[in-house]
Formats: C-alpha cells, structure tokens, sequence
C-alpha cells in the first residue's frame, strides 16, 4: 500500500459519487506519487445501488474512480465491501497481472429518499421477511440483545464505544459527527429500537475513500516506507440468519483466522498492535474484536472499560474515530479504515498517532444480514 | 398473469425507493449557465486537449482537476447519430416516433443526448446542423428539461406544441 | 506462486427458459452448482473460493450478495460477489488461483428476468440521473443511436444485421437447451415491428432465466479433473459510461478487452487462430461491432461474412453456434457465463449436434448491455 | 489534541485545508449542502421508479407458504446430517443434498432475542413499539427459527415491555382466522408469550 486519500465525509453532499470518487483517488495518487496513467486497474467498492440510486452503479461511478478505459471491477459483499476491496486489490497484485492498482470506496447515501433506510428495506428475504414491515434496526437490536443477554453485558459498556470514537473523530479532520459526549449522554439519547440509542447509531453520510497498491518491486520504487498487506481473510455465513447464533460472529473469526493465517499471525493480542474493526454501530466495535480474537468471547466490553482499546491504550481501537465518529458512506468508510492504518502503520497519523512503534495492524467489516466478515492484516515488514 | 400450477407460489413486492440527486459541482453551474444564460458551460484540460460537455470537475484521462477551465459554448452541434423510437418507456407502440438523437455541440468533445423537434424524420441527416430549443427564461428550472430539444437553425415548430414538456 | 496455468473444469448450466415459475433464484443455482461441481469430479466442501456474480435491482433486493452462499454450498466460506459481467466473475477467479491463495474456484451467476414487471424502468435507472434520464425515452434508444452510428461508419447493410438474427436463431434449433430456436428469413426480421429505428424487434434478445456455475482451477487441481479446458487469455475493459464520451460507431470497451485477453494468449492474428467464438449479440448488430472491436473482421467487413455465410456453424468461422443471446436468451451478466458455458461444450467437442468441426480455440466476448460500455473477453483452448 | 480546520471558499466549493498535524494532509473536499440548499435552492432531480416485481417462490417456500395457510409451520429435514431446519428449503446448505422430508413443527417455539423498536423504516416514531424476534421454532433441531414479531404485549414503554418479553420465554403463533389467511408469513400475526413456563422440545 503505497497511497491514501479522502473526501470530506458529510451528511449530504452536493457532489456526486463520481466527483467525491475523483476526490479520493486523486488525492491517493498524489499521495503515493503517481498519475492515473500509471494505474493498471481499479477496482471500486461501493454498497446497495439504491442509495446512490443508480443501477449498476460501478460502472456509472468509474470515470470518477479513475476506471475509464481500465480493466475495472466492482466487488461486493455489503458493508463488508470497503475492507473486501483491498483483498480484490491484493488479488490483482498477487495474481501477477498488475503492477499498480488504486482502489476506490464511494457511497452517496443523501439521494435515497425520504431516509436511506428506505434502501434496506429491501436487504430482507422478499417473501418471508418483508411483509413484517422489517427495517436495519431491528437486525442490529435483535444482535446487541442476543449478545448482552448471552453475556450479562450491560448497555454502558456499549455506550462507551460511543463516547470513545466520537472523541477519537474530533482530531480527524474528514469527521462528520466527532463529538465529546459522556456515556450518560449516550444513554439519555432517544431508545430508536431497544436496546439501541440514537447516538449508538454511525449517521448517514455521503463520501469517498481511495488507497493505491503496489506490488513489491513498484512499491520500493515508490516509497521508503510501504505498508504490506500480510494477510486477508473473508467468510460469508448462511443466509439463514434466524438459523444461527447472533451471540458471537463466527465468520468474522473464520476471516480472522484466513488472514492471521497467511501473515503469520499466532498471538493475535500481542501481535496486532492497532486494530479498525468495523462499528457502524457501538456494540458491533466489541462484537467484531472478540470475532477478531482481539478479546475473549463477551469480554470485549470489559476490556474497553479498563481503557484497553483507548488510543493511547495497550491494543489502540478504531482511532480514526471510526463509523460512529468521522462518519458511515458504507464501503468509503472500510476503506477509511485501511487509510487510517496506512497512516498509523506510518507513524504519520498526526494527532491520531498511536503510541509505542505499532508494526502490525488489522482492518475489518461487516455487512449483509450480519454474515461477511472482512479482515485485512497490514504490517510494516 | 399467466396461470400457473397451484403448488408454485409467486409473491409480488417492490423496491420502494425515490430518489433526490443533486446535480454535482460541475452540475450545478451548468444547470444555472443554461438557466440563466441559455447557454452550455463546458470545461478543458489543455493537456489532453479536450473539452468536456456535461463538463466535468476533471479529466478522464488525465485526472487533472478542471475547476477554473470553464468555457462557454452556444447551444449549436451536428447530429452525431440519431435513431426514431417507436415504443414508449413501458413498451408501448408510440402513434408517432420520437426522435432521439445524440448532438455534439460545436466547440467541444462532447454532447447531450437528446430529442430532435420541428422536423420530420424522414428529413433527419446525420451531421446536421441543429440548436438547441430552449423554454422562455422565466420557465426554465435550472435542470435538463428546459431544452425542449434540438432543431435545425430557423425551423418552426410544426405545430403548436402545447403537452407538457 | 503457483504455476501460471487456469482451467475450467467443470460447468454446470440449467436450460434458459422464458418463464421458470417452479424454481426459485436458490433452486435453480443449487442445480447449476450441482451440476457444475459433478462435472468437475468434486464436492463443494473441496471448491476454496466462491464468487457470484449479481446486481441488486436485477433481483429485487438490495445488498443481493446476502442471498448467494447457501445454493453453493458455500456456508462460512470465502464469497465475494462481482456486481459487473460475468467474465469480470471468471477473471476473479482466474487472479485467485494465479495469487495462490486458492486452487479450485466456483462462479456462479443466475438471472431470474422472468420476475421484473417493468423491465424498462429497471433499465432506466442505470443512465445517468441528471443528464441523461430525464429524457425519459425507452432506454433501448441507446442501441438505436450505436446501431445507426455503427451501420453510418462501417457502411453496413440492415441485411447483415437481420441475417445475424436468422443464423443464430437457426443455430438455437439444434442446440438442445435453446429455447429460441426458429427458422425466419432476412424479410421476416426486417417486417418485424421498429423498437428504435433502425433496430427492429426481432434483433432484440428476449429475456430468459437461468443459472451457470463454472468451476475454475489451478493446473494442480485440474490434472485430478475428467476434462479440463484452459483459460489462455482473459481482458475486461470498461470505457467511460458518459453517452457524451462514447465513440457511438464502434465498441472500443470489446476491442481492448480482446486485446488483453489476445495478449495473454499470444494470439497476434485472431481471424487465424481463433477457430470460432461465443459472442454477446444482446442487439444483432453488437455481434457485428464486436466481431470488428476483437478483429475477427476487418472494420466495415462483419456484415458482409455474416451474409456469406462464413460466421454459421458450417462456415470458416462460427460466431455463436449455440444461438447466442438471440437464440438461447438474454440473461443480464449471467449472458457472459452461458456464452463460456457453450464455448467450453465446444472446445470439449461436447456439443453434440451444434457441434463446430476442430473446435479447440474460441472467444468469448461479453457486454454488460445498454447504457454500459463494460465488456470481457475470454479465450479458452482445448 | 483536535485538528486545527480551515474552511474557506476555492472556485465556490468549500475546501477544508488541514493543519499538518493529522492526515490526510492534502485539502479535503466535499461540499455539504444545508436541508434548505438539498431541498429547495439546488436544482435536484427527483426520481420515483416503479421497480414492481413477480418473484418465483420455488418448492420449498410455496410449501411452507401453502403450510401457514393451513395453520402449520413446516420444517424439512437432512437425511444426511439429521438436522430439522425452518424455513424450509430444497437443499441442505451444509451438506448440499436435496432436502425433501417435510416435518410439520409445532406452532410454539422460544423467543432467541428480540428488541422493542419505536422507530419507522423511515424514521418516524412509533408511540406503540414494535416488538421484532427471532423466534426458534419447537421441532427444530438445533434449535433455529426465523424472524417474527411478538404480540399480545401491554404497555408501550421498555419497562412494561421487558416485564413480559424476555429471551428465553416460550411463545405461540397466533393466527389470521382460517377464511383471511393467505400463504403468507402474516398469516401469523405474531408470537405471543405463554402465560406458563413449559419445557423446551
């Protein structure tokens, strides 16, 4: 990973995708030090076409992404597609095809009206599912419950990933919704659907996020210090969701372990030195490191009470500030993530620096009906 | 419907979805630039030579960012290809073909498609000229539909158009 | 790295048919994928990766890429799904086995068009939302302004657009799984009622449903399997989606695709090498224009072989001798993977009475249809 | 510790310069638009589809569709791996064989989670909640069921909803009169709580 860059995360933009796409990637490419003439493929993540609201939206977006007259692919694996999309850019580049990749996130969420909920809606089976009237929060709340009530977790515990990403987000600067607020705040916002409060919900957003990738040899051209991608990892469970256990996310583990796998990852509390799981939601951040095997099956909310995944703490937790804090344009906002370890990995996150000399770190998402798990492992050497 | 065996089921269902797009940022001073001036505002990277209608904020080639390239253009091209649709957006027989048709406007490397009004098909060339028909000012909304069309130069309107555009 | 070499071996395909009202989206792939997974000599707990290929306003449902595990047996495995054309599916493929992380590799891409009520508006919402769909025309304009274009700059005859009609129809009766076949004549397709002038109804593909599963490999796995083909060559290419930035004449998206897949293969002379080919026909007169785009023609000479006869299955080069999309059914990205499907029947000399004589190397070339100007090319060799 | 942020105005799209102290350290941009500017001043395009659709239902749901119009739940079992699954489906998704033994489950089952929501898809409030579950269905084996809601509950606050609603309880369909039922999920019109505990299947 040679390059990153970002458009403004906002609530809604005047931009299109593709002008926020062409923000993003080319402050990549300017970032890593190369033009779009050097890149030999794109690959653009962006989520359901009904936020944009247009149909097979990879191919609208990609003059924006920098796609035209490239090989171009969109993958898609829900929310999970912002972290997925440096897996199909390390797929490129491994496959032996491509020397130089750029990678692009985009999600315009403001067009979908009267509220981008109104898109998934349609995210339930079409016969046995949507005629309940379903809507996104109730899948969220039905988790978090299942995960308190299989743990005794309490909902302060959740809330603190609330308070700590929203402060983490007041020193990054594309933050749309970085805030200081207590965990009594967080609590006295309004029940949206119990156990879940308004402010333990990422907001809506439009933006855009771009990385470039490289192989070995263009890489050490390009830069002193590249970050490598060590290891990745995906796994899509059924989905039969009412099926399962929504207690533990199993298929973030199995990604887990394909990605600590392949980058020689053992110890996964020690070897991991900073960590951006995905935390669209509060609980999810907690849900995610245990599937990450970062903390213990329900001990995640302990963890993060005695200060553990603080940014200053002994693991750092999502201190970009994450979904609940710089925002939630779906796939901009994994690809976000991988910026933000690019940065820290550097030692050039600024204000969000980590302490101590962070050598290795992991990205994730989520999405679909709570099924994908996407993990990225990204290090140093 | 047609019938079908009483054991497999169908289930109707919608994407109940609408949807509010903003017209960007190079959008936005097109639309005003017809709007207020009946003219189109296109932009140019001088390094490729190009110069895009819809403008865009930057190349597609060269990825330079073209804010501040705007140029202006008279609301002239040549049709560039054409095509006479008989059916309407849900498939039904039009009484009349509309003519569709992509202009390249003069002056740049792009176009608008669009339709083709005061003439007959029979009389459509490819490369004619045409400009473009424009509602009165006080009418326009800052959006495509005040272009009603394009036209050769000095032709009139066949008959009064009086259905709503 | 593992060894360079990607093959097919094994391919699953449930007949395309207008209507498939006792099957459900799962059902139907559950067969390919059986199918797919039988031909190949493997179980599905053996398949490391799975990639399905999907859009979600095709199905009715938004982030569709939940809905794809289960029918492949693909529960807590790696799944990916491609939201573009099917050779973008196989091409995934293809760089995962080449990047090592995986041997054996399922795509998969079902169509159920048969359950969109009104196909048009589905169509309208890929244009662009402020420049282009306001109009408000039938979306089928586009390929009206490209076929007027595209006849305009090569000098091609309406006759040779409406002979691809009555060859790959005419292809479709002897192809089992067909269901579009039928004799017409040049004036039949020509009589046939105008959708957007020039192009008449019958150069337009009609819809149908069906399911593909392919199972990829690496050269380890593919010496363990009954009858490998090898993907030589593989090109995707998209060209600007602004209708203002198109060059409306001709589809430069198919000819560099068909340039990175040539350069792949080695293949410097395709009209020579290339022994016959599956390519997208979704309007008659794309299978002309990428005839000229792979330049398996001379520009301004598809036209002409097509009323020679050359491109019919008897001819020097078959185009489409399992009817293509005119004769088997138009089925979205799924399109891409039935023209592979037939394609590697061929190069298998499985193809039974649409069999084409030394069949063993063809193209196949997609397009992600109107107003897209994506496309793939794959070469696949015996 | 925060950023310092510049706003100001380039070429009449607001940029934000960073202060060389957090990343990205190139001008970000992105301009937001005010609900008055979203709404009214901007000239917007607005777009309703009619994205209507017919979807094929297949064996396995048009029977347990068919089932419900009965007042039965349907479960299929695995002969391979013996496990009893709703809803139905012609596969088995673990072991990829046909799964065409049809079980008819109980119409009880146990509440797995739920959650008590005061919100609209569109996020309008709802005085009264709505009380999503996933409700295993008695008869299945492992314990799963599917997505439904909870009934027969009083009071609208979290308080009085949690005194009667909680993980673990026994629930029973409670069903449309024979004559309105259709073949469709809400031929159940909700799970409602057992006054008496009973004993697991």
């Amino acid at each position: 990973m040679v390059g990153a860059g970002m458009s403004l995360f906002v609530r809604r933009a005047l931009e299109t995708g593709k002008e926020l796409s062409y923000y993003a990637a080319a402050q990549a490419l300017e970032s890593a030090g190369v033009k779009r003439k050097d890149i030999e493929a794109v690959i653009m993540a962006t989520a359901p076409d009904a936020f944009d609201g247009v149909h097979m939206k990879g191919d609208w977006l990609l003059d924006g992404a920098g796609g035209v007259r490239k090989p171009y692919m969109r993958a898609y694996v829900g929310g999970g597609s912002g972290v997925f999309s440096i897996i199909s850019g390390w797929t490129l580049v491994a496959s032996g095809l491509f020397d130089l990749v750029l990678v692009v996130g985009e999600e315009k969420m403001s067009s979908c009206q009267p509220h981008p909920q109104g898109a998934f809606i349609t995210i339930f089976d079409h016969i046995i599912e949507r005629p309940l009237g379903p809507n996104l929060l109730w899948i969220f709340s039905l988790e978090q419950n299942r995960y308190m009530s299989t743990y005794g977790i309490r909902n302060d515990d959740i809330a603190l990933v609330s308070v700590k990403n929203k402060r983490n987000a007041l020193a990054h600067p594309a933050a749309q919704v970085a805030a200081s607020v207590t965990v009594k705040e967080v609590l006295a916002s309004e029940v949206v659907a119990w156990p879940v409060h308004r402010l333990m919900v990422s907001p809506v957003s439009d933006g855009a996020a771009a990385i470039v990738l490289a192989s070995e040899q263009v890489a050490r051209r390009l830069t002193d210090k590249p970050v490598w991608v060590q290891g990745v990892g995906w796994s899509l469970d059924t989905s039969y969701w009412g099926n399962r256990d929504l207690a533990y996310p199993r298929y973030v583990e199995k990604a887990a372990r394909m990605a600590y796998e392949m980058a020689g990852v053992t110890e996964p509390q020690k070897e991991i030195h900073v960590a951006e799981p995905y935390d669209p939601f509060a609980y999810k951040e907690l849900h995610h490191l245990e599937g990450l095997l970062l903390s213990e099956k329900g001990k995640a909310p302990e963890d993060l009470a005695q200060g553990r995944f603080e940014r200053s703490g002994p693991l750092p937790s999502c201190p970009s500030g994450g979904l609940m804090g710089v925002g939630n344009p779906i796939a901009a906002a994994g690809v976000m993530k991988l910026c933000e370890l690019f940065w820290q990995l550097r030692k050039e996150a600024g204000a969000r620096q980590v302490p101590g000399n962070p050598e290795r770190g992991v990205a994730q998402a989520w999405g679909d009906l709570m099924q994908i798990g996407t993990v990225a492992v990204l290090g140093t050497h | 419907m047609a019938h079908r065996p009483e054991a497999a089921r169908t289930w109707y269902g919608t994407m109940p979805v609408q949807f509010r797009y903003t017209p960007g940022a190079a959008g936005l001073r097109f639309f005003q630039t017809l709007k207020q001036k009946g003219i189109l505002a296109a932009t140019r990277c001088e390094e490729c030579h190009r110069t895009y209608l819809p403008p865009r904020l930057y190349c597609e080639e060269c990825f330079a960012d073209l804010d501040g390239t705007w140029v202006e253009v008279p609301p002239r091209g040549r049709v560039h290809t054409f095509t006479l649709v008989h059916v309407d957006r849900d498939g039904r027989r039009l009484r009349e073909p509309e003519i569709a048709a992509f202009v390249r406007i003069d002056g740049t490397d792009g176009g608008l498609v669009t339709r083709l009004v005061n003439l007959r098909p029979a009389d459509v060339r490819i490369e004619m000229q045409v400009e473009a028909v424009l509602l009165p000012p006080r009418r326009r909304r800052a959006t495509l539909d005040d272009i009603v069309g394009f036209a050769p130069p000095g032709a009139l309107p066949a008959r009064r158009r009086r259905q709503k555009i | 790295m593992m060894s360079d070499r990607v093959a097919i071996v094994g391919v699953g395909q449930t007949p395309p048919r207008a209507l498939s009202p006792e099957q459900s989206y799962r059902e139907m792939t559950f067969q390919a994928a059986t199918r797919a997974y039988t031909d190949a000599g493997v179980s599905h707990r053996d398949i490391d990766s799975f990639i399905s290929v999907a859009e979600d306003i095709h199905e009715g449902t938004s982030i569709t890429d939940e809905y794809t595990p289960d029918q492949l047996g693909a529960v807590l495995r790696p799944v990916q799904t491609i939201a573009g054309d099917g050779i973008q599916g196989l091409a995934t493929a293809f760089m995962l086995i080449r990047s090592g992380i995986a041997d054996l590799v399922a795509v998969e891409s079902h169509c159920k068009s048969s359950n969109i009520l009104r196909h048009n508006e589905v169509l309208e919402m890929a244009f662009d939302p402020v420049y282009e769909r306001p109009l408000r025309i039938n979306p089928h304009y586009v390929a009206g302004l490209e076929m007027q274009r595209f006849l305009h700059e090569t000098n091609t005859a309406e006759d040779a657009v409406a002979q691809v009609v009555v060859k790959n129809r005419r292809h479709a009766l002897s192809n089992a799984i067909a269901p579009f076949g039928a004799a017409f004549s040049i004036d039949d397709v020509l009589a046939s009622p105008p959708v957007a002038e020039p192009l008449r109804e019958l150069e337009v593909s009609p819809y149908a449903d069906g399911a593909v599963v392919i199972v990829v490999a690496s050269e380890e796995a593919a010496r363990r399997a009954p009858r490998p083909l090898w993907i030589r060559g593989i090109g995707w290419i998209s060209d600007s989606p602004w209708l203002a930035s198109r060059a409306w004449g001709q589809a430069t998206y198919a000819a560099l695709a068909a340039e990175m897949a040539y350069k792949m293969a080695g293949i410097s002379d395709p009209s020579n090498e290339i022994r016959f080919a599956e390519i997208d026909d979704t309007y008659a007169y794309k299978e002309l224009q990428h005839m000229e785009a792979a330049r398996l023609a001379p520009r301004g000479g598809a036209g002409r072989m097509t009323l020679s006869g050359e491109t019919a299955r008897s001819g020097s080069l078959p185009i489409n001798p399992s009817g293509g999309s005119l004769g088997m059914g138009y089925c979205f990205d799924t399109s891409a993977l039935y023209r592979t499907a037939e394609a590697a029947r061929q190069v298998r000399g499985e193809a039974g009475r649409h069999q084409v004589r030394g069949a063993t190397t063809g193209l196949v070339m997609s397009w992600r249809g109107v107003p897209t100007q994506t496309g793939g090319a794959l070469v696949l060799a015996a | 510790m925060a950023a310092r942020v510049v706003h100001h105005k380039r070429h009449g799209a607001a940029t934000r310069v960073v202060a060389p102290d957090a990343p990205p350290r190139l001008p970000m941009r992105g301009k937001a638009l005010s609900d008055v500017e979203f709404q009214k001043t901007v000239p917007t395009v607005w777009w309703e589809p009619q994205l209507e659709y017919r979807w094929d239902a297949g064996a396995a749901i048009s029977r347990f569709l068919t089932g419900l119009k009965e007042g039965k739940i349907y479960g299929v079992r695995c002969r391979q791996c013996g496990r009893t699954v709703t809803p139905p489906r012609a596969f088995c998704e673990l072991d990829f064989k046909p799964m065409d033994e049809w079980v008819e489950l109980a119409d009880t089952g146990t509440i797995n989670t739920f959650s008590i929501c005061y919100i609209t898809w569109d996020m309008k409030p709802l005085r009264k909640p709505q009380i999503p579950a996933v409700v295993e269905i008695d008869g299945t084996v492992p314990r799963v069921g599917f997505l439904h809601l909870i009934g027969g509950v009083s009071g609208t606050s979290i308080a009085a909803v949690r005194r009667q609603v909680q993980v673990g309880m026994p629930v029973r369909a409670v069903w449309k009169p024979r004559d309105r039922r259709q073949g469709a999920i809400t031929d159940i019109i909700s799970f409602e709580p057992l006054k008496a505990k009973r004993r697991r299947t």
